[in-house]
């Protein structure tokens, strides 16, 4: 039975940091949609309701946030977390309050990886998935030295290994790396450093405001266009603010895009009448975790959390984020990537026609294989 | 040095008539009470001293006129206005000059700049020129930090500071102090001349000599009050007892 | 003659009494995790009291202790197995520690230059913590596991965890109470009212100030630590100068140089941020910032020391 | 013994400065000063507003570093030694303004002093009812100054008199060998300045005290010896009816030619 | 080319970063060695003043289309404005009593503004575009330099060397320093100090708006940018010697260069390089070391 008849979400998210347009209020709006989807298809027994709160990008904060929702606040899942740190923190938490996390925005494989559990699902992407499709991308059109500007934290590091790895398996080198500090705002002594490695490319191991700052500032130094960026994490907002001109012909990766099907372009089209903007693929990605946690619920009758989570596992994803998508046992919901590459300025026709879609990653390829994982959960099989 | 460099009063302060007038002053630096109930008046065109021994309160009083003491009450009237309640800018402005007994010369600004720092406050005010003529030590030394001059030059530059603004009532606090005799007798013909241009003076000196001839009346304090006036009419027939209060 | 007022004896029986009472009673009515917090922060703020409220050194650097602890007594128990009371210790050593030597560095120093020194070495332990191998960069050490004390409590109980951390508070602040009430004290509190005067009465100053900061840093260093363990994380918030200036806030909005002043202001902060977070978000900030300006244009005595002075006017 | 004093050698001199100087860039307050203070004497410094006097005290106490010159106490050089060090010699010092401490009680301000010499003033893990037992010789010296019923008074609501008087109690406490006071009767009205001097005679029996001072009756009563500094330079010494009958004292300090 | 093995090109790369940085360091210290020189608070405001001046030329260009080069003159005008409030209306009880009373409360308002600015525009940063004339820039051989970064050096050390100027060699500054020395006699002597005060604090804080508006176009603007940089240029103050006009100048520009050159030999101690020379100094030269030893 659901306690309370009421099934609590909370959604904590950096509404107001660097991570505010990929994630923030877009992610509240996307949760409110599930929701009242749910409601309206489903007539469920048991009353939603949705907290939100900003956790500023930082752990300790997400983590008491997370501590007094589950202890004092009768949350059954905090959902969204942005920003790998905070949701390595807050997984923790939910783990022993054996409470559900549901992970969009956080991108680093830790979170399925080394650091995995069983109350926790990774929904959107991760650095192994778009670290697999820009890196090699790039790589493979010849980018063979790379030097990498990493955000100095536990996403960062994750992003410059994994997009490493790929670098090196498809015939590149690596030649050095700098790390700065998270968020940054003067990235001029870094790329200055990345200047005189030599490097052909820089791949930018950071996001948000990050990205779009040392973008802007490579040209500014006139690092670019001698030497090529690599961003290896970018959001539709990203592109959306330093235009087309700037970001031309750039590969990136996502989960998601708006205009791949009329599915996306429906309901992306919803997202955009209360939100104003495209959704990112954090924001769809949200949504559809939410409802999937929901429809679970339904199922089991229970909002247990094991029962919860046994249901969703066994549920396969479909809607119009995911065809066939599956949550496997580190807690990773695999499903299907896309290589994108930036539009010229002249061949976009539409507001937010941002994207040429170079290639489907099958889900089978885009994520890091089961052999490879350090989870716990399933390294004795 | 020429007496005419040095233009007449200004026509706002009439001759005779009293300009200063203070009443039931008591001042107090923290909770040490040090005057206790001043009354005195300045006319115009005099020159007054105060005397007393040290810590009589005789500086007490002068700052009290400017507002600079901790505390204090009564009633201060300059040239018909009541300062009692004004900021010291103000009463400044009103054409009161003064010179502090520790001189304050400030290390930071030239001689010239120490010269140039008042603001001028009424017309008639000596010029550049005139005070370098008066003061040619300062000219020499216009150009070094005001703390490099000699005692005596301080002492000078203190008072030339005043000259300029144009002020009529000048406070001077023991401008003697410490000076070479041939530069006590250099102020000593300055402040003749001030008097004769109708400067009004109120003047602290512990150098009996040098005020005594100068002064039209002494106002002898003691433990912050006054305890006897002399003009300078009664001064012969009163030296004595003066300088039995003085402690000699 | 008896010239000690009699009263005061009593009065402090009394008051650590009620203190006793409240803490056993509380987690009947508040929610555990708040109350840890809120001692955590009652200590430190009482800590720093005792520099600033009775030695007169204004300290914008304390965070670096609280924070510093924070992660030694983390890194002591997670990584390395440590008993979460050794962690305590641990804790409280390392404040101690940095403590003299921010005190060797500082207080040669008065008035501004003392809090700008302090901020500035603080500024240094805080990017230590943010790159140091150890301390996990900008996630902090997360996932301190709050142990068993002794080997037999185990703490990941609320209430139990509770208890232990009121008890350890208990005994930090009797600590402090008995410090600014002893000899010591005494001497402390004259330097403070007038510095050259017990110079000249043959007291070496600076001396009595370092130990002050020593045991102001070592309680500051406690207070971090069991923060440490209740949240179990240990994280740059700690370390960061925010951290300083909230402890001084905590202790104005008090009352400096109150006993019990620095918990009171603690305990309103706290609870306004937990009250004010959900419902008016980022404005929190200017909440406090508010209250800061105020505590000093209006209200210097603080919560306590307006009401004892209201009480004086009374009698 | 102050007869056998004046004729026997230096080592009665409790105090000595030779060649003291003291200068604020460029600025000598304090110039070549052979300071003799002898044992058992009140010893009064005078000298126009500026002269050096508080300069003098304050190189003396070793709140300022002299920029040469050697101080002996005792016939021990302390010219290089910390303040309270000095003050643990027995040199203890009043101020000019008033040095109390204002907060703490009368009878804790002597305790303050009293405490220094226990030797438990670091223990910090001590109550401070500990510090009881000083209750009996504070209340003493309270006594002796007049201050017996201002026991449990907040300093900093005696009238300034009385506060001069508690200095002097405070500066007692630590039984100085020798005493300096700076104008101690500054700022009093007339029955505090003759309570004052009163005290000062009394305790003056068994210890050795120099004085700055600007009133020259309380000079002219109590001292035995009379030091006169001009501009940082000692003018005149000798007993008051010699100084000041000396003209140049008479020019420079009561501001009249003999 | 190399140098101790590294290549030349770094190094004077690096260098010429510090300077830029520097600049931005030396006008922030400078206001608050202004202020603190007449006023005897340290500032805690500053940085956050430095951000709101930011945010006015950001406002300025989006809302009202105010270029550049008038938000350059405007924003420090509005900061300054905002600064003659604030001291009216708060700093001037202050002044009889503790100075750090003063910290404390400028520290409150400083989280106020963040908190504001915070709440109104996210912590996620603003872009302001450069200026079309200083777009591009010049190849200098061992680095490419933005021209605006150049414009930056320029303008900062202009506003430095005026500012000096004024202080140092007018009337008005003869009078601010004196008052810095007695403030009770320069008022008898007929000026009027408060206002004095009153506009030295205005032109503090238009001196950190001015490097606000300097900043923007090279870093987001940000309710944030100013509370990490101004514990570093605390740091450059203490280390130049408070209340030090020139000392803040050479002091701001040199730590700029220091940190750069830190940034090639040891890039992890870079960000607390300053703090460490503060402590050395301090231990060496406690007054700092263009202060006027206590
Ligand atoms: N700032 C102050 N704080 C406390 N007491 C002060 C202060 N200034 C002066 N006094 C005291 O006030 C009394 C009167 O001082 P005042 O300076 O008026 O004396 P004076 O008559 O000018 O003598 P002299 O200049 O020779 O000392 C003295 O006892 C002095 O010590
Ligand atoms: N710290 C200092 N820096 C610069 N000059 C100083 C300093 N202390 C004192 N002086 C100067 O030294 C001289 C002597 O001062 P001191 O205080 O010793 O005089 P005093 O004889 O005690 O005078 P008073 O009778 O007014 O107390 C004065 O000119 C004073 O301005
Ligand atoms: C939205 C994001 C880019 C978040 C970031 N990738 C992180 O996981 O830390
Ligand atoms: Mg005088
Ligand atoms: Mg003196």
């Amino acid at each position: 039975q659901v306690s309370d008849g009421v099934v609590k979400i909370g959604v904590l998210t950096d509404l107001s940091g660097v991570y505010s347009d990929v994630a923030g209020k877009g992610t509240v709006v996307a949760t409110q949609m599930a929701i009242d989807d749910f409601n309206a298809k489903e007539k469920p027994s048991f009353k939603i309701e949705v907290v939100s709160a900003d956790h500023q990008n930082k752990g300790d904060i997400a983590a008491n946030k997370a501590r007094e929702w589950f202890e004092q606040g009768k949350v059954d899942t905090v959902s969204e977390l942005v920003t790998t740190s905070v949701a390595l923190a807050v997984q923790k938490i939910a783990k022993e309050k054996n409470r559900i996390a549901l992970i969009s925005g956080a991108a680093s494989t830790r979170v399925t990886n080394e650091d995995c559990n069983d109350v926790t699902v990774h929904w959107t992407y991760d650095t192994y998935a778009v670290a697999n499709g820009t890196a090699k991308a790039v790589t493979k059109a010849g980018g063979k030295k790379w030097f990498f500007l990493t955000a100095d934290y536990a996403f960062g590091h994750s992003l410059e290994k994994d997009a490493g790895d790929v670098v090196k398996a498809n015939g590149g080198e690596v030649v050095g790396a700098v790390r700065h500090p998270f968020p940054g705002s003067d990235f001029s002594s870094f790329l200055l450093k990345a200047q005189s490695s030599g490097a052909q490319i820089i791949g930018l191991a950071n996001a948000g405001g990050d990205t779009i700052n040392s973008i802007k500032q490579a040209a500014e130094f006139g690092v670019t266009p001698k030497q090529q960026l690599a961003g290896l994490l970018m959001f539709i907002t990203d592109v959306h603010s330093l235009g087309l001109k700037t970001t031309q012909s750039m590969y990136l990766t996502e989960g998601f895009y708006w205009n791949l099907n009329d599915d996306t372009r429906a309901w992306s089209k919803r997202f955009f009448d209360l939100h104003k903007r495209m959704p990112t693929m954090v924001q769809a990605g949200q949504y559809s975790s939410v409802m999937h946690y929901l429809k679970a619920v339904k199922a089991a009758g229970t909002d247990d959390t094991a029962k919860v989570m046994t249901q969703m596992k066994k549920t396969p994803v479909n809607d119009f984020f995911a065809k066939n998508g599956t949550i496997r046992d580190d807690g990773r919901m695999v499903h299907d990537m896309y290589l994108l590459q930036v539009k010229k300025p002249a061949e976009s026709s539409t507001p937010w026609d941002y994207y040429h879609v170079r290639a489907t990653i099958p889900a089978a390829e885009a994520f890091q294989p089961l052999s490879a994982s350090k989870c716990p959960l399933v390294a004795k099989k | 040095m020429s007496a005419t460099a040095i233009p007449s009063g200004a026509s706002a302060f009439k001759p005779g008539g009293e300009l200063l007038r203070i009443t039931d002053l008591h001042a107090f630096y923290g909770e040490s009470h040090i005057l206790h109930g001043i009354d005195l008046t300045v006319n115009k065109g005099e020159l007054v001293t105060l005397l007393g021994r040290n810590g009589a309160g005789r500086s007490t009083t002068m700052k009290s006129i400017l507002g600079l003491v901790g505390r204090r009450t009564g009633k201060i009237m300059f040239n018909g206005t009541d300062i009692t309640a004004m900021a010291p800018h103000r009463i400044a402005r009103l054409g009161i000059g003064f010179c502090p007994e520790e001189r304050g010369i400030f290390s930071g600004l030239t001689t010239e700049e120490n010269l140039m720092l008042p603001p001028q406050v009424a017309s008639g005010g000596m010029t550049l020129d005139e005070i370098y003529t008066l003061f040619p030590n300062l000219h020499e030394r216009r150009h070094s930090p005001g703390t490099r001059l000699s005692g005596g030059e301080q002492q000078m530059l203190a008072m030339a500071r005043i000259l300029r603004t144009g002020a009529k009532l000048l406070l001077l606090d023991e401008i003697t102090e410490g000076l070479a005799p041939v530069i006590v007798k250099k102020l000593g013909e300055v402040l003749r001349l001030l008097k004769t241009r109708g400067y009004t003076i109120l003047l602290i000196e512990q150098n009996f000599r040098f005020a005594a001839p100068l002064a039209d009346r002494h106002i002898v304090l003691e433990h912050g009050s006054i305890v006897a006036t002399v003009t300078k009419e009664a001064l012969p027939s009163q030296t004595e007892m003066l300088h039995q209060m003085l402690g000699v | 003659m008896k010239p000690v007022v009699a009263s005061s004896k009593s009065q402090a029986g009394l008051m650590f009494g009620l203190l006793l009472v409240a803490g056993l009673v509380a987690p009947f009515v508040a929610y555990p995790t708040f109350l840890m917090k809120l001692l955590c922060f009652a200590l430190f703020a009482s800590a720093f009291n005792l520099l600033l409220g009775f030695a007169g050194l204004l300290s914008f650097g304390h965070a670096a202790f609280f924070g510093g602890a924070a992660y030694v007594c983390a890194w002591l128990v997670k990584e390395a197995g440590w008993s979460p009371e050794l962690g305590l210790v641990a804790g409280t050593l390392v404040g101690g520690g940095l403590g003299a030597i921010f005190g060797w560095v500082a207080i040669r120093r008065a008035g501004i230059y003392f809090a700008m020194i302090t901020l500035a070495l603080a500024q240094l332990v805080f990017f230590l913590a943010l790159q140091l191998p150890f301390t996990g960069g900008e996630d902090g050490l997360q996932g301190v596991p709050r142990g068993k004390l002794f080997g037999l409590v185990d703490l990941s109980d609320n209430t139990a965890m509770y208890y232990f951390v009121f008890a350890v508070f208990f005994a930090g602040f009797a600590l402090i109470y008995r410090t600014v009430h002893s000899p010591f004290g005494q001497v402390l509190k004259a330097i403070r009212e007038n510095e050259p005067r017990a110079i000249s009465l043959g007291y070496q100053v600076e001396r009595y100030k370092l130990v002050a900061f020593v045991i102001s840093a070592a309680m500051a260093g406690l207070a971090g630590s069991m923060k440490a363990l209740v949240f179990q994380l240990a994280s740059l918030t700690d370390v960061h100068w925010h951290m300083s200036g909230e402890v001084v806030l905590m202790t104005l909005l008090g009352g400096l140089g109150t006993i019990l002043g620095p918990g009171v202001g603690a305990a309103v902060i706290v609870a306004l941020e937990n009250e004010l977070a959900d419902k008016v978000g980022s404005w929190v900030t200017v909440i406090m910032g508010s209250i800061f300006v105020i505590c000093v244009l209006a209200f210097r005595r603080g919560i306590v020391g307006e009401l004892k002075a209201l009480r004086e006017r009374i009698n | 013994m102050s007869n056998t004093a004046s004729q026997s050698a230096k080592s009665d001199f409790i105090l000595q400065t030779v060649g003291l100087t003291k200068e604020f860039k460029g600025f000598a307050a304090v110039q070549d000063v052979n300071l003799n203070v002898q044992r058992g004497h009140i010893h009064a410094l005078i000298g126009p507003n500026g002269a050096g006097k508080t300069t003098v005290f304050n190189l003396l106490t070793k709140f300022l570093q002299p920029t040469r010159g050697t101080i002996t106490f005792n016939g021990i050089d302390i010219s290089r030694e910390e303040p309270a060090q000095i003050a643990r010699r027995g040199v203890i010092r009043s101020f000019q303004i008033s040095a109390t401490f204002p907060h703490l009680t009368v009878l804790e301000n002597v305790r303050v002093a009293l405490q220094r010499k226990v030797g438990n003033s670091f223990h910090f893990w001590k109550s401070e009812k500990t510090l009881n037992s000083l209750n009996d010789r504070a209340v003493e010296l309270l006594e002796s100054v007049d201050l017996g019923e201002y026991v449990n008074t907040v300093t900093a609501e005696m009238p300034y008199g009385r506060k001069r008087a508690l200095e002097i109690a405070t500066t007692l406490a630590l039984d100085p060998e020798l005493m300096l006071l700076d104008e101690p009767t500054q700022g009093m009205g007339h029955e505090d300045v003759d309570r004052v001097a009163e005290l000062i005679r009394k305790v003056s029996k068994s210890r050795t005290i120099l004085m700055v001072e600007h009133n020259l009756s309380v000079v002219e009563t109590l001292c035995d010896r009379i030091t006169v500094l001009q501009r940082g330079q000692i003018l005149a010494e000798g007993p008051y009816a010699v100084v000041s009958k000396d003209p140049r004292v008479l020019e420079a300090y009561v501001g009249v030619e003999a | 080319m190399e140098i101790f093995g590294i290549s030349s090109q770094a190094l004077f790369g690096q260098l010429l970063l510090g300077l830029i940085n520097g600049s931005f360091y030396a006008v922030l210290s400078l206001g608050l060695a202004v202020i603190f020189g007449l006023l005897n608070i340290i500032n805690f405001s500053h940085g956050a003043l430095y951000m709101i001046g930011a945010f006015v030329a950001w406002l300025g260009l989006e809302y009202f289309g105010i270029n550049y080069w008038a938000a350059l003159i405007l924003s420090p005008l509005v900061v300054g404005v905002l600064g003659i409030v604030i001291e009216r209306l708060l700093l001037k009880h202050l002044y009889k009593l503790d100075h750090l009373y003063g910290l404390l409360l400028t520290f409150g308002l400083a989280l106020i503004g963040e908190g504001v600015f915070r709440n109104l525009y996210g912590s996620s940063g603003q872009s302001y575009p450069v200026p079309e004339i200083l777009q591009g820039g010049v190849d200098l051989g061992f680095m490419f330099m933005p021209l605006y970064r150049g414009w930056v050096v320029v303008a900062a050390l202009s506003v430095c060397a005026i500012t000096w100027y004024l202080i140092e060699r007018t009337r008005l500054g003869a009078t601010l320093r004196a008052a810095t020395e007695r403030p009770e006699l320069v008022q008898a002597l007929g000026i009027n100090v408060p206002v004095l005060v009153t506009v030295t604090y205005g032109a503090g804080v238009a001196l950190a708006a001015f490097a606000g508006v300097l900043a923007a176009p090279v870093v987001q603007v940000n309710p944030l940018m100013g509370s990490n940089l101004i514990i570093v240029v605390f740091a450059v103050v203490v280390i130049g010697g408070m209340g030090s006009i020139l000392g803040s100048i050479v002091t701001g520009l040199g730590l700029g260069i220091v940190e750069g050159l830190t940034k090639v030999v040891y890039p992890e101690a870079s960000a607390v390089v300053i703090f460490v020379i503060m402590v050395v100094v301090l231990l060496l030269r406690p007054a700092g070391l263009f202060g006027k030893q206590a």
